[in-house]
């Protein structure tokens, strides 16, 4: 099974990524489950939603604390909370960020383990005129974990956005194009 | 004119009180125009209040263990009955004041802050008893428009057609299709000796109502109107702007009722550029020059909840501001104060 | 069977006893009078049928002018509470009664009272609950709110309302938990009895003035009411469980002070001849006094009876229980509500569960009698005594019986 | 993240859970939820206080010169005071990534 946490900010549209991801892997046969932390975080305050994806029925109700996987949707998150708390070794750190890889990983508080990196600020206004990188961080996401196949996320998408997808879709795929992924640098 | 207000005088910038009983550090949302009156309110209340609060944003973003931001005594139990648990503290001091359990010396402050699914819906029987029965405390219900902590339901405080997750603007009904609940009629009926609207969007006018409030003996009430930028759809910088735009377009009028005697405040754009005149706008009885009225079009196009109306809503919604408010300068015309 | 009965029974010669200051009072006038002499604050009133004549009474006090008290007549029993709250939050003492439907629209403020832990007290003139709509007397109300956190106590007649109202200031302030005070509403509330009061100034003794550590206060301002985050919520609850638990210890003291100044003593569980009894019932309220008639005619009769009350039902007794039931081989406990759907009344299961953390296993057979007011005679007593000694020889194990019901 | 946990011992809680050091939501820092500070300019600034009574967040204060500085230890970034300083002396800067 693996677990998945992403990191934003009230009204970043945090939820909607993960339910998304819950979404596209149920459509493509797999098992999921996605849920926010149940907080009364307001707009602007730091907030975390989780994922699991499995090929077998989830039975687990815990909270996540040690994700396999961690999404960060707001490049200035990693100053005010550890994103990386509780990662596995094996686990992969997503970033949205126009840094490079070794000030992403000194930012993250010296983390040497896999990373993945995009400008997903950038994608999106570009893409969809808006700083929200909800949809965009999901191409990101199926570069670097190859979890879902990208046309079941597309196929979300659609459904969730309905005329608005277009541009969504577009910003799904320059992210799926640009993000780079560095291995554990250690 | 009310003997408690004889030597009344309102503030302006410079005489301020220094006191604030609300604290930094709290969770609300960027850009809240609800959180603003309530820290305006407690300016003025000062550090011999008592505060109770209905469950609702503001009792969330400020009580979320182990922090409060309350520096006065506050006091949270349920949804609805915020009114009557004030009722039973201002009960309490009296008879310990009057069984010298407590000092008589200063008066002590019994304020309520409660939303407008509070105030207007769930509480509204516990306020009605309340004020029917003559307790000396001020209700402030700041009026946000809908159930903001529970991520934006419809309340009978929503306006007409605005979108809300329990009145959505669908493709057969375009959003709320109620209008909003005259709440200050209601009270009004209770005859209690002070009840005004209040907007953050002009703070000055806003704090010489709950100081007049904390002022006159008996049970005072005042509607504030509250912008919610996450709620209403609008920029966090633009709550005062859309408060203001409220006051202009006469969507939301500013009014006080003393004593059954209505007083429309006629006020100068809201806080005047040039320093010289701060003095001016200081003094509070109002000028005869008006803000000229505003399309309602410039209120309601700021906001996203407002986004999905057609033309002919609009004009519907125009034509009914236009008759409330002619009903409320016939009402100050008729049962108004003689200057 | 009623008739011979009645011949069995010795018509009393009824001597003119020595009253010392015995005054005729109805119970719930002298409830009033008992709380007036615990110089309360205030008082939240709203009228419910049968509790009225206590709050009727207290405005009379008030208006007249020998009760020093606020009294604040709201608009609800939901306001009542909430009223409470806030006075007692502030410090002042605090009253209130209610009944029936207006225990159930009080509700949500009742765990939010016993979690703030407020010394509030309130006479409770036990009604059924609707549907369908009935004013007479039974214990569903209370037995509603058994998990809400509050001392709670039962009289069996007007003496010990009133001084169980006495007790419940006492108690209340000392434990910091509020208190419920149970009379049967009719039975009780609307019967007039010899009721001894204590002076005034044994009352000023046995309760001192209320000193509240922490209440609303400008001068130390503190929150009440913040929000139970995940991270905390959990010990508060454990803070609250304890303190319930731990005013068992303050319960029993006060009921020995009570003694030391009238000589009326109370115990948690009460028994009436238990001591070599084979066979006991259980029953709370004034019923038990029918009861004890039911107990005293089949002792005539060489049968090895007792009856066992619950003076005091929450904090449960259980060490009191389960060393009151001696070695009696079948209990009876008679409930007077019906928890639908469960396995027994209220009562019957919380003996059942009591008996399982003991090796002794007499048999337990539970009945729920007495409801909306219907009359539970000593005959009735009779018949569920033998139903209980029916239960002892044979292997019935039903869950509960609903007695007299017509089929 | 440690497995949920009590905050503090039960033992340790006033009754009622009541919170005994009135406002001190003060230690509680919401300035990191920012995108955008506010950069006062005090040529333009004319000491009005406008910032100080419309800002939701008690940011301000009065300095010994008279002008208001706005404590980024708690500023969220809403831009209410500059978009409502009748001199525009206050502007909203991108905060800085690193």
């Amino acid at each position: 099974m693996v677990e998945i946490r992403l990191h934003g900010r009230g009204g970043q549209g945090v939820v909607t990524s993960a339910e998304l991801i819950a979404v596209a892997a149920i459509k493509q046969g797999s098992f999921a489950q996605a849920f926010p932390s149940f907080g009364p975080e307001r707009r602007g305050a730091p907030v975390q939603a989780f994922a699991r994806i499995d090929n077998k029925k989830i039975r687990t109700r815990e909270k996540i604390y040690h994700p396999d996987v961690i999404l960060v949707l707001d490049p200035t998150l990693p100053k005010i909370i550890k994103v990386t708390d509780g990662l596995k070794e094996t686990g992969i750190a997503i970033l949205n960020s126009h840094l490079s890889e070794n000030e992403v990983r000194i930012f993250l508080g010296n983390y040497w383990g896999k990373l993945a990196l995009v400008d997903a600020t950038k994608i999106a206004i570009e893409e969809l005129g808006l700083p929200i990188t909800n949809t965009t961080m999901l191409g990101a996401f199926i570069k670097a974990t190859g979890l879902i196949e990208v046309t079941y996320v597309e196929e979300a998408l659609k459904e969730r956005f309905g005329r608005l997808a277009e541009k969504n879709i577009k910003a799904l795929y320059r992210a799926l194009e640009e993000t780079k992924i560095f291995n554990s640098g250690v | 004119m009310r003997p408690e207000l004889k030597d009344f005088k309102g503030f302006n910038l410079k005489n301020l009180p220094e006191f604030d009983g609300f604290a930094p550090g709290h969770r609300a949302c960027q850009g809240c125009g609800t959180v603003l009156p309530l820290k305006l309110a407690l300016k003025v209340l000062g550090p011999n209040t008592i505060a109770v609060s209905a469950t609702g944003c503001m009792e969330i973003i400020s009580s979320p263990f182990p922090y409060t931001s309350w520096r006065i005594p506050w006091i949270h139990v349920a949804f609805e009955n915020a009114a009557s648990v004030a009722s039973g503290i201002e009960a309490a001091i009296k008879v310990m004041k009057r069984k010298n359990k407590i000092s008589k010396k200063e008066k002590i402050n019994i304020v309520v802050f409660a939303g407008d699914g509070a105030t207007f819906d769930i509480g509204l029987q516990f306020l009605s008893g309340a004020l029917e029965r003559g307790h000396d405390f001020i209700y402030i219900c700041l009026d946000n428009e809908a159930y903001m902590n529970t991520g934006v339901q419809r309340s009978s405080a929503t306006p007409f057609g605005a979108h809300t997750t329990t009145s959505p603007s669908g493709k057969v009904i375009k959003g709320n299709i109620t209008w909003k609940k005259n709440l200050m009629g209601i009270v009004i009926a209770h005859n209690i000796p002070y009840a005004a609207t209040a907007n953050p969007a002009y703070p000055i006018d806003l704090m010489n109502k709950v100081k007049k409030a904390s002022l006159i003996e008996g049970p005072t009430f005042i509607h504030v109107f509250s912008p919610c930028p996450t709620g209403w759809g609008c920029k966090s910088e633009d709550s005062i702007l859309v408060a203001k735009l409220a006051v202009e377009t006469r969507v939301f009028p500013l009014y006080e009722v003393i004593d059954g005697k209505y007083v429309i405040n006629k006020l100068i754009g809201h806080i005047p550029v040039d320093p010289g005149s701060l003095g001016k706008y200081g003094k509070y009885v109002l000028e005869k020059k008006v803000t000229p009225q505003k399309p309602v079009e410039e209120y309601l196009k700021l906001q996203r909840r407002f986004r999905h109306l057609t033309p002919e809503q609009i004009k519907i919604i125009q034509k009914r501001v236009d008759e409330e408010y002619e009903r409320l300068v016939k009402l100050a015309e008729y049962f108004g104060i003689e200057e | 069977m009623g008739e011979e009965l009645a011949k069995k029974i010795p018509i009393a010669i009824v001597e003119p006893l020595k009253i010392k200051k015995k005054i005729a009072k109805e119970v719930s006038i002298a409830i009033a009078e008992a709380v007036a002499q615990c110089r309360v604050d205030v008082i939240s009133a709203y009228p419910i049928t049968p509790q009225t004549h206590i709050v009727e009474h207290l405005a009379e006090l008030v208006n007249n002018g020998e009760l020093d008290a606020e009294y604040i007549p709201v608009e609800s029993e939901h306001a009542a509470m909430s009223a409470c709250i806030g006075a007692s939050a502030t410090g002042a003492r605090t009253f209130t009664s209610t009944a029936s439907q207006g225990l159930l629209f009080m509700y949500e403020n009742l765990f939010i009272a016993s979690a703030f832990r407020l010394p509030i007290v309130m006479v409770i003139a036990n009604r059924s609950v609707s549907a369908p709509i009935s004013i007479w007397n039974d214990h569903s109300d209370v037995m509603s709110m058994r998990d809400a956190g509050w001392i709670t106590t039962f009289a069996e007649n007007g003496q010990e309302a009133v001084d169980l109202v006495y007790h419940a200031y006492r108690v209340a302030e000392k434990a910091l938990l509020p208190v419920a005070v149970n009379i049967d509403g009719f039975i009780l509330s609307h019967v007039i009895e010899p009721i001894e009061f204590l002076d005034q100034e044994l009352v000023d003794k046995y309760i001192p003035p209320l000193r509240m550590k922490y209440k609303l206060n400008p001068k130390r301002p503190i929150t009440m009411g913040a929000i139970g985050v995940p991270e905390i919520y959990t010990e508060a609850k454990k803070a609250q469980d304890e303190a319930l638990k731990a005013s068992y210890k303050i319960i029993i003291n006060a009921w020995r002070e009570f003694e030391k100044l009238t000589g009326r003593r109370y115990q948690p569980v009460e028994t009436y001849r238990m001591e070599d009894a084979e066979v006991a019932l259980i029953i709370m309220g004034s019923l038990a006094e029918t009861a004890m008639n039911a107990v005293d005619f089949l002792r005539e009769r060489g049968k090895k009876v007792g009856l066992l009350r619950f003076r005091l039902w929450r904090p449960f007794p259980l060490k009191d229980f389960l060393k009151a039931i001696g070695k009696v081989k079948a209990i009876g406990v008679i409930d007077r509500a019906i928890s639908h759907g469960a396995t027994g009344g209220p009562v019957g299961i919380e003996v059942r569960s009591a008996l399982y953390q003991s090796k002794k296993r007499p048999k337990v057979v539970n009945f729920i009698a007495g409801l909306s007011g219907r009359d539970v005679t000593v005959e009735d007593f009779v018949k569920l005594f033998e139903k209980t000694y029916e239960a002892m020889r044979k292997k019935t194990n039903f869950s509960y019986e609903i007695y007299g019901v017509k089929e | 993240m440690p497995k949920d946990e009590g905050l503090v011992s039960w033992k340790n809680l006033a009754p009622g859970m009541i919170i005994l050091e009135a406002g001190n939501s003060v230690k509680f820092k919401t300035g990191d939820w920012r995108a955008f500070r506010p950069v006062l300019d005090k040529e333009k600034c004319i000491k009005c206080g406008l910032c100080y009574v419309f800002c939701p967040d008690l940011c301000y204060t009065k300095d010994e010169e008279g002008y208001y500085i706005c404590n980024l230890y708690y500023c969220k970034g809403c831009g209410i005071c500059a978009k409502n300083c009748p001199r525009q002396a206050i502007t909203m800067v991108l905060e800085e990534e690193v």
